[in-house]
C-alpha cells in the first residue's frame, strides 16, 4: 500500500486514517512508498503532452503534438536523432531516458484553464506522468504549472508569453523555455525606431486579459524608450471578432502607429480589420502609417494570409534559421509530417529534450534533482543559439527574432522573414523587475510530491 | 347588498367599448346568470372579475372589499374561484395532486415554503382531498394522470378542485361549453348540488339556455357592453327586449 | 425511511452505493490492460462526476419541476468557486470557511438575478439568465480582475493574508486536517484503487444533495413547483402565487450551483473565469436534458456522461489506437485506425455532437429512458398497460 | 461628429450581420416554432462555401522548378491553378479574385440543399418535441457539422479576402465635408451592408407580395387555423426552412473577407443572434431585424474611447445589458407578439 498525497506539508496522518479505513486484509501487492510523485519503477516512464485539441487553437496544438512525438523519437533512438545530434549535451544516448523507454499521454486543454487541470490531473493521477508539458496560451500555462506545483511534478510549459508564467507566478517546478512580452518588446522597440524612427505616436489595441496586459506594458515601456509616444490604449473584449469600431477611429487619433496587442483569433480578426480601413495606405503626420504586431506565429501569420505583409513582430524560433539546431530539427521534422514546424511546436520540441537530458544529467526522475539540473544550466544546439536556463526565475534567455511579413513568398510557409536576430544581452532583465512581479516573486520551494 | 356588487364599469380596447356602465349585483347563495349574445362582453366583464382585466371606470366589490388592482390569486384567496371554458387542470399531474393543490391554497395561502416537508404528514390536507375526490365521484381515479381523463372529468375536477377551495364565489365561465348532451346534464346535475348542498354562491356566464334556465335563480342579460335587463328566469323568458337582443337571434 | 418511499430509497441507496463504490466501480479494467484507457476511476474525474452531479441535480430542481430553462447557472458555479478561493486568501485552507459562504453567496446572486429574469417567462427569461451570466463572465476576465484574477484564475500566492493559517496546516485545501488531495492506493491482482479524501468529501455531499433532492421533489413545494409547469393559470387561480415559488425553486438551485462551485475550488484551490461562460451554462443544461428533465437520477447520470466523454475520450490518440488494433494486419490496422481516428482524442467533440443526437433522437426521456425501457425489457412479461413512466417524476 | 459618424456606420455594418442572421432564426421559429441551435453552424458553413470556391478555384498542377529550393533543400515545387493554365493567367486570377462574390451563386442551392436535409430529415420530426429536446438536438447537429468542417479545413482562420477592386477604404469625409482621412470606410463592408440590405429586402418582399408568403405570414401568426384550411403547410415549412438556411449562408459568405472563417465562428454568433432575436421579439421579422441594427450600434458606440473612460469594460456587456432593459420594460421584446414561446 502506498500513500501520496500531492503536498508536502499534507497531513500524512489523515491520509493513513483514511488509508486505513477501507483498506481491505486481503491481496495487495505491497510496494515500498515512492520517494516522490509518479516515482517510475517499470521499464518506462511516462511523459504528458496537454495541448490544445479543441478549440480555437486545435492546430497548434496538433503542431505542437507532432513534435513532441518526434522528441519522444528521438530520445528513444528512432529516427534521425533531430537536434540530438547538435545539441551541446551530450547525456541522452538514444535509449530511453536513464535506461528507461519513453511513453507518453495526450490530453486536451481545450485553452481552458479548468479543463486543462482537469486534463493534466488526469494524467498525474491516472497515468502517473512524470512531466507534462505544452499549452498555448499563458491562462492554461499558470493554471497548470501551479497544479505540477502542487502535484509535485515537472512542468515544462510550451507557448507562454505572459510575464506572469516566470514572472509573479513563477514556480519552483515550472520552466519556460519559450520567450515573454519584454523580450518581445526589448527586442522589438530598437528595430522599430530604426525603421520607423524615434519619432512616432504609437495606438494600442490590447485584448483586455493578464496577457494582453503585459504585452501592452512592455511594448509600451520599450518603445516610449525610444522617444516614442503613447498615444491611446483601448483595451478590446476577449469574445470580440469585428474590430472595427476599435480600429475606426485610429486614424483621427494623431497616431502614426498601430500596436495590436492581440493573439490568435484576436490578432488575425484585428489586423485583418485594420488592413481593410485602408490604414497601412495613409500618411499620418507625413509619415506612412505602420502596424505592429507584437507576438507573431506561423499560424496567425497564415489565418491572415496577406495582411501581414510589411507588418513587424516577434519570435521565439523560426524554422528559417540557418544554425546547426535549426537545420536539424527542421530536416527531422519536415521529413516526418512534410512541412516545417511553428515556433510554438519549437519550444515544446526542445522543452522534452531538455528535461529528458536534465534527468539523464540529475540521474535521477525526482522533480527536485531534475530541477536543480535545469537551473543555471547552459546549452546550445537546440535552434535558439546559446541559452541559459537562469536559476532565479526558471525563464530561459537566448536571441529574440525580429520578424516581418514577406512581401513575395514563395510557400505557404515562408510568410514571415527574419529581420534581425536580437542578441541575448539586449533583452535580459532582472529576476526582480517590476514587471516580473517585483521583488515579491519568488519560486516557492521545489515540490518532489509524496 | 349582493356579495359581489359591480358599480358603473367601463373597459375600452382601443377603439372598441367593450363594457360601458355595468352595473350588477350578485346575492349571496343564489345562482346568478350572465347571458347574452357573441361579443356582448361576457368574458371582458368576467376577467374584469378576477383580476386579469383592470376596468376603466368603475368598481368591483367583492364583500364589501375592493378587488380592482389585485393579482388574480389574491382575489382567489379573498373567496372567488373561477372554471374556466376549457378546463383549466394540471394536466401533468395526478388527480390526487390536482385536488391537494388548492387544499394547500386554502389552508397556507399563497406562498409557503413547504420544501422539505412530507406530504404524508400533511394528513389534514389528504383526508380533505380525498373526501373532495368522493363527492365528485373520482375516487376511483385518484392516481390517474389528469391528462388522460376524458373532457367531463377533467370539467368536474376543475369543479372540485375550485370547491375545495371552499370559496364563497364561484364563476363559471361557459362549463359546458363544447360537451355533449349527457356531460352537459351531468354538469347540471353537479352544479345543481353543489348550489344546494353548500352554503356558495355561484355566477354562471353561459350561452345554452338549457342550462341558463336549469340553473339559475336570476338572470343579467349583457347585450353590446351593457347590460339590458336583470329579471327572475321566468320574467327573462317573456321580456321582449331579450327576445329581441338575444333569443330572437337563436330562435 | 428518512421520510422517504420505498421506491425514493431503494433509489436512494443505489446512489450511496455508486458514489461510495466508485474508485471500485468505475476502475473495472487492470491497469495494465489495453482497455485501462477507459477507467474513470482516479480522483479528478471521480470528484468531477460528484461535483457536476450536484450542479445538474440542483438545475433540474429549477428547469425539471417549474420548466423555467436557465442560460446562466454557471454564473452562480463560478460566485461560488471565487468565495472559496477568497477564504482561502484571507483565512486558511480549511473549507468550512468557504464552502457556507459559497452557497450564501451564490444565493444571494440568484436572488437577484432570479428577481429580475423572473419577471419575464419562456425564451425570455432564458435569454435574461444568459444576459446576466454573459456580463458576469466578461468582466470577472477582463475588467474585475482585481477580484476574480482575470484570465490566470483565482490562486493564493504566498504574500496572501491566510490570518488563520497554523504552523502545522496543510498548505493546500482540507477539512479540519482531512487534506483534499491525499489519496490512498490499494493494488489488487491488477487492479489499483485510489480512494481519495476529496472525492468522498464530494460524494457524501452529494448524497446529501441527493438525499435533499428527493425531498424537495415529494414535498408540497415540488408539488407546487411542478404545478407551475404544468399549468401556470390555475395556478393562479388557485389562490397561489408562481413567483415567490419559482424564485425559491431558482435561489435553490443557485445554491447548489454555488456548492458545485465551491467544491470545485475546494478539490482544486483555482477559480477560473471560463466557468463562468454561457458553454458551462449550456453545458449543465445538456447533462439534464440529455440524462433525463425532471428525473431524480437523470441529471447525475446526464453529468457522467458527458464529463466521462470530455475526460477519457479526448485523451485517446493514435498511438493508443494502434496498440489496441496491433493484432490485426498491418494494412487492416491503418484502415481501422483511420476510420477511428475523427472520433477520439481532437475528435471528440464530434463523438459528443453525435450521442447527443443520437440519445434525444431514439430515447426523448435521455439516459433514463434508456434505463427504463432496458428493464422493461428485462420483466417485459409483466402488464404494463399503467405505465405512465415518463411523466411521472420518478427515478 | 465624425467620430460618430464613423460609429454609425460601423454599428450598421455589424448590425447587417446581426439582423441576417436573426432573420433566419426568426423565420425559423416563427413558422416551425423550433429553437434551432444549428444556425450558427449554417452561417459557419456559408462562409466555408466561399473558402471552398476559392480552393477549388485554386487547385493546381505541380511543377518542380530546379532553381529554388523548399525548406528540406528539395527542389522547390511550384503550383500554378488549373483555371490559369485554361483560362489564361489574367482571367484566371480574375476568377480566383472574384472567388468570394462568385461563391453567392454556390452557395444559394448548397445551402437551400443544406436546409431540405436537415428540415426533413432531422427537424421536422421535433415540431411536437419540447423545446429542450430541440435545443439538445440541433446543438448536437451544431457540433457535429462544425467539426465536420474542422476535420477539412483545420481550426485555423483561412484568409479569403475581397476582390482588389473593392479592397481598400472609402473616403467617405471628403463627401460630407471633412477633411480627407477623418471618415473613411472599407469598400467591402459598404457592399456587406448593402448586399445585406437587399437581401432583407428580398425576403420581406417574398413574404409580402406573393401567396406563398401570404401563407406562410399566415401560419407564423396562427398555424393551427392554416392547417385547418387543408393548406399544405408542411410542404411550405421546408422551403421556409430551405430559405432561412440560404439567408444564414448568405451572410456567411460575405462576412468572409471581413474575418477569415474558422470553424467555430458559428459559435461565438449563435449566442449574440438568439439576444437579437429575442430582443427584437420572438416571432417578428421586422423586429429582428430592428433589433440587430440596434444592438450594432449601440455596440460600436459602447467601444468609443469617450464612453469606455466613462464606464470601463462597458463594451463588454453592453448587447447583454441592452437586452436586459429592453426585456424589462418591453415584455416581449421590440415587436414580439404575444404567446410566442413564453411557456
Amino acid at each position: 500500500m502506498s500513500k501520496t498525497t500531492m503536498t508536502r506539508r499534507g497531513v500524512l496522518k489523515t491520509g493513513a486514517v483514511a488509508g486505513a479505513g477501507v483498506a481491505l486484509p486481503t491481496i495487495f501487492t505491497a510496494s515500498s512508498a515512492a520517494a516522490y510523485t509518479n516515482e517510475p519503477t517499470g521499464s518506462t516512464v511516462k511523459f504528458g503532452f496537454n495541448v490544445p485539441q479543441t478549440g480555437p487553437y486545435a492546430d497548434e496544438g496538433m503542431d505542437e503534438l507532432r513534435a513532441q512525438e518526434l522528441a519522444i523519437e528521438h530520445i528513444n533512438g528512432m529516427g534521425d536523432g533531430g537536434a540530438l545530434n547538435t545539441f551541446s549535451s551530450k547525456a541522452l544516448g538514444g535509449d530511453g531516458v536513464l535506461g528507461k523507454k519513453v511513453e507518453f499521454v495526450t490530453g486536451d486543454t481545450q485553452t481552458k484553464s479548468d479543463a486543462a487541470r482537469a486534463s493534466a490531473k488526469s494524467m498525474i493521477e491516472k497515468d502517473g506522468v512524470v512531466m507534462i508539458n505544452g499549452g498555448s496560451s499563458s491562462g492554461v500555462a499558470v493554471a497548470v504549472q501551479g497544479l505540477c506545483q502542487e502535484a509535485g511534478i515537472i512542468f515544462m510549459a510550451g507557448l507562454t508569453h505572459s510575464n506572469d508564467t516566470t514572472g509573479k507566478d513563477r514556480k519552483a517546478n515550472g520552466f519556460r523555455h519559450f520567450f515573454n512580452a519584454y523580450m518581445s518588446a526589448a527586442a522589438l522597440a530598437p528595430v522599430l525606431a530604426k525603421e520607423y524612427g524615434t519619432d512616432r505616436r504609437a495606438y494600442h489595441l490590447t485584448a483586455d486579459y493578464t496577457w494582453g496586459w503585459t504585452q501592452q506594458e512592455s511594448i509600451a515601456a520599450a518603445t516610449e524608450a525610444m522617444g516614442w509616444e503613447t498615444v491611446n490604449n483601448v483595451l478590446t473584449p476577449l469574445s470580440a471578432t469585428d474590430f472595427s469600431s476599435y480600429i475606426a477611429p485610429v486614424l483621427n487619433s494623431g497616431a502614426d502607429v498601430l500596436v495590436l496587442n492581440h493573439y490568435g483569433g484576436n490578432m488575425v480578426n484585428s489586423l485583418t480589420n485594420a488592413i481593410q480601413f485602408g490604414l497601412r495606405d495613409k500618411m499620418v503626420n507625413g509619415k506612412q502609417f505602420e502596424i505592429v504586431v507584437p507576438l507573431y506565429s506561423e499560424l496567425m501569420a497564415a489565418g491572415a494570409g496577406e495582411n501581414i505583409k510589411g507588418v513587424y513582430g516577434s519570435m521565439n524560433w523560426n524554422w528559417q534559421l540557418q544554425d546547426e539546431g535549426t537545420k536539424a530539427f527542421v530536416q527531422s521534422f519536415g521529413k516526418k509530417y512534410g512541412r516545417p514546424p511553428s515556433n510554438s511546436a519549437q519550444t515544446c520540441y526542445a522543452q522534452t529534450l531538455l528535461y529528458a537530458d536534465a534527468v539523464a544529467r540529475a540521474g535521477s526522475f525526482n522533480p527536485c534533482a531534475v530541477a536543480e539540473a535545469l537551473e543555471g544550466f547552459e546549452f546550445d544546439g537546440l535552434g535558439n543559439g546559446p541559452t541559459l536556463y537562469r536559476a532565479d526565475d526558471h525563464q530561459c534567455f537566448k536571441d529574440v527574432l525580429v520578424m516581418k511579413g514577406r512581401d513575395n513568398p514563395t510557400t505557404e510557409y515562408d510568410t514571415l522573414e527574419v529581420v534581425e536576430k536580437t542578441p541575448v544581452a539586449q533583452v535580459t532583465y532582472a529576476p526582480d523587475h517590476a514587471m516580473f512581479g517585483g521583488a515579491e516573486a519568488s519560486l516557492g520551494t521545489c515540490n518532489p510530491g509524496a | 347588498m349582493g356579495i359581489l356588487e359591480v358599480k358603473d364599469v367601463g373597459k375600452r380596447f382601443g377603439g372598441l367599448q367593450a363594457l360601458s356602465d355595468v352595473n350588477l349585483s350578485v346575492k349571496e347563495n343564489t345562482v346568478h346568470a350572465i347571458i347574452g349574445p357573441n361579443g356582448a362582453g361576457k368574458s371582458t366583464l368576467l376577467n374584469c372579475l378576477v383580476g386579469k382585466l383592470i376596468p376603466d371606470t368603475g368598481s368591483v366589490m367583492f364583500d364589501g372589499q375592493s378587488v380592482l388592482g389585485r393579482k388574480p390569486y389574491e382575489i382567489n384567496q379573498m373567496g372567488i374561484s373561477r372554471v374556466f371554458q376549457t378546463p383549466e387542470i394540471f394536466a401533468d399531474l395526478s388527480v390526487m395532486e390536482n385536488m391537494m393543490i388548492p387544499c394547500f391554497a386554502k389552508r397556507d395561502g399563497a406562498f409557503r415554503m413547504h420544501a422539505i416537508e412530507n406530504m404524508h404528514n400533511e394528513k389534514d390536507i389528504v383526508e380533505k382531498a380525498e373526501a373532495m375526490l368522493e363527492d365528485m365521484n373520482m375516487a376511483d381515479k385518484k392516481d390517474m394522470h389528469a391528462a388522460s381523463m376524458s373532457r367531463g372529468d377533467k370539467r368536474r375536477l376543475e369543479i372540485g378542485m375550485c370547491l375545495a377551495q371552499e370559496p364563497r364565489l364561484l364563476l363559471l365561465d361557459e362549463p359546458t361549453a363544447g360537451m355533449a348532451r349527457a356531460d352537459t346534464n351531468n354538469t347540471i346535475d353537479l352544479l345543481k348540488q353543489i348550489a344546494d348542498e353548500r352554503d356558495i354562491t355561484i355566477a354562471i356566464i353561459e350561452h345554452d339556455m338549457h342550462v341558463v334556465f336549469s340553473l339559475a335563480d336570476r338572470i343579467t342579460v349583457l347585450a353590446q357592453g351593457t347590460p339590458l335587463v336583470e329579471d327572475d328566469p321566468q320574467n327573462i323568458r317573456g321580456n321582449p327586449k331579450v327576445r329581441e337582443a338575444y333569443l330572437g337571434e337563436t330562435g | 425511511m428518512l421520510g422517504m418511499n420505498k421506491k425514493d430509497t431503494a433509489l436512494m441507496i443505489v446512489v450511496a452505493i455508486l458514489a461510495l463504490g466508485a474508485p471500485i466501480l468505475l476502475n473495472p479494467f487492470p491497469t495494465e490492460s489495453a482497455m485501462a484507457q477507459f477507467n474513470a476511476g482516479y480522483p479528478d474525474l471521480m470528484q468531477r462526476f460528484a461535483i457536476f452531479g450536484i450542479f445538474a441535480i440542483g438545475f433540474n430542481i429549477l428547469f425539471g419541476l417549474t420548466g423555467y430553462l436557465s442560460f446562466g447557472h454557471a454564473a452562480f458555479l463560478g460566485v461560488g468557486s471565487y468565495s472559496v478561493v477568497w477564504m482561502y486568501k484571507l483565512l486558511d485552507y480549511n473549507v468550512i470557511w468557504g464552502l457556507p459562504l459559497a452557497v450564501v453567496t451564490a444565493g444571494a446572486f440568484a436572488l437577484l438575478i432570479g428577481y429580475v429574469s423572473l419577471r419575464r417567462s419562456g425564451i425570455y427569461f432564458s435569454i435574461l439568465t444568459l444576459a446576466f451570466a454573459q456580463m458576469s463572465f466578461n468582466l470577472a476576465y477582463s475588467v474585475l480582475t482585481p477580484i476574480t484574477n482575470g484570465e490566470t484564475g483565482l490562486q493564493v500566492y504566498t504574500k496572501d493574508p491566510q490570518v488563520l493559517l497554523g504552523a502545522n496546516e496543510a498548505n493546500s485545501p482540507h477539512f479540519f486536517g482531512l487534506v483534499m488531495n491525499s489519496s490512498s492506493k490499494i493494488a489488487m491482482g491488477g487492479w489499483e484503487f485510489t480512494f481519495n479524501n476529496g472525492y468522498y468529501f464530494c460524494a457524501v455531499i452529494l448524497m446529501v444533495m441527493f438525499y435533499l433532492a428527493i425531498r424537495i421533489f415529494r414535498s408540497p413545494f415540488g408539488m407546487m413547483l411542478r404545478a407551475i409547469k404544468s399549468n401556470n393559470t390555475r395556478m393562479t387561480y388557485t389562490g397561489l402565487n408562481p413567483r415567490p415559488y419559482a424564485l425559491a425553486a431558482f435561489v435553490i438551485s443557485g445554491m447548489y450551483a454555488g456548492l458545485a462551485g465551491g467544491l470545485m475550488a475546494a478539490m482544486d484551490p483555482l477559480a477560473g473565469a471560463e466557468r463562468m461562460q454561457w458553454t458551462a451554462s449550456g453545458e449543465v443544461v445538456l447533462m439534464t436534458i440529455l440524462g433525463g428533465t425532471g428525473t431524480l437520477i437523470g441529471p447525475v447520470l446526464g453529468a457522467g456522461f458527458i464529463k466521462y466523454f470530455e475526460n477519457i475520450f479526448s485523451k485517446i490518440n493514435d498511438n493508443i489506437l494502434h496498440g489496441w488494433f496491433s493484432f490485426l494486419p498491418d494494412g487492416l490496422e491503418d484502415f481501422v485506425v483511420f476510420i477511428i481516428h475523427p472520433f477520439i482524442g481532437k475528435g471528440w467533440h464530434l463523438t459528443l455532437g453525435i450521442l447527443f443526437m443520437l440519445v434525444v433522437i431514439f430515447l426523448p426521456g435521455g439516459l433514463v429512458e434508456g434505463g427504463q425501457r432496458l428493464k422493461k425489457l428485462v420483466t417485459s412479461k409483466k402488464d404494463d398497460s399503467n405505465n405512465t413512466a415518463k411523466t411521472e417524476p420518478a427515478e | 461628429m465624425d467620430a460618430i459618424i464613423l460609429q454609425i456606420l460601423n454599428g450598421l455594418d455589424k448590425g447587417s450581420a446581426y439582423a441576417l442572421i436573426a432573420l433566419g432564426l426568426t423565420l425559423i421559429f416563427g413558422t416551425l416554432g423550433v429553437v434551432n441551435f444549428a444556425h450558427g453552424a449554417l452561417f459557419m458553413i456559408g462562409a466555408f462555401c466561399a473558402v471552398t470556391l476559392s480552393k477549388i478555384l485554386t487547385i493546381s498542377f505541380e511543377t518542380i522548378d530546379p532553381t529554388q529550393k523548399d525548406f528540406l533543400g528539395n527542389p522547390l515545387v511550384v503550383k500554378t491553378p488549373y483555371v490559369e493554365a485554361w483560362f489564361g493567367p489574367e482571367f484566371g486570377a480574375g476568377l480566383i479574385d472574384w472567388a468570394v462574390p462568385l461563391s453567392i451563386l454556390f452557395s444559394i442551392p448548397i445551402m437551400i440543399g443544406i436546409g431540405f436535409i436537415m428540415e426533413r430529415g432531422l427537424i421536422k420530426h421535433f415540431y411536437k418535441r419540447e423545446h429542450a429536446d430541440q435545443i439538445l438536438v440541433t446543438f448536437g447537429l451544431a457540433i457535429v457539422l462544425q467539426e465536420v468542417v474542422k476535420y477539412f479545413f483545420g481550426a485555423n482562420p483561412i484568409p479569403t479576402g475581397a476582390p482588389d477592386a473593392l479592397t481598400g477604404a472609402f473616403d467617405f469625409g471628403t463627401l460630407l465635408g471633412f477633411d480627407p482621412n477623418t471618415v473613411i470606410y472599407p469598400y467591402w463592408r459598404l457592399v456587406y451592408f448593402f448586399f445585406a440590405a437587399a437581401v432583407i429586402g428580398g425576403v420581406f418582399a417574398f413574404l409580402q407580395f406573393t401567396t406563398f408568403g401570404m401563407v406562410v405570414r399566415a401560419g407564423m401568426a396562427d398555424r393551427e387555423t392554416v392547417g385547418l384550411l387543408g393548406i399544405n403547410i408542411d410542404r411550405r415549412f421546408t422551403i421556409m426552412f430551405g430559405i432561412a438556411a440560404a439567408v444564414a449562408g448568405l451572410a456567411g459568405v460575405m462576412y468572409a473577407p471581413i474575418n477569415s472563417p474558422n470553424y467555430h465562428m458559428g459559435m461565438d454568433f449563435l449566442v449574440l443572434s438568439f439576444v437579437v432575436v429575442v430582443v427584437g421579439g420572438m416571432g417578428s421579422l421586422p423586429g429582428a431585424v430592428a433589433a440587430g441594427f440596434l444592438l450594432g450600434v449601440l455596440e460600436s458606440f459602447a467601444s468609443m474611447n469617450e464612453v469606455k473612460s466613462l464606464l470601463p469594460g462597458i463594451d463588454q456587456i453592453i448587447i447583454y445589458l441592452v437586452a436586459i432593459i429592453i426585456l424589462l420594460t418591453r415584455p416581449r421584446g421590440l415587436m414580439g407578439r404575444k404567446g410566442v414561446m413564453e411557456e
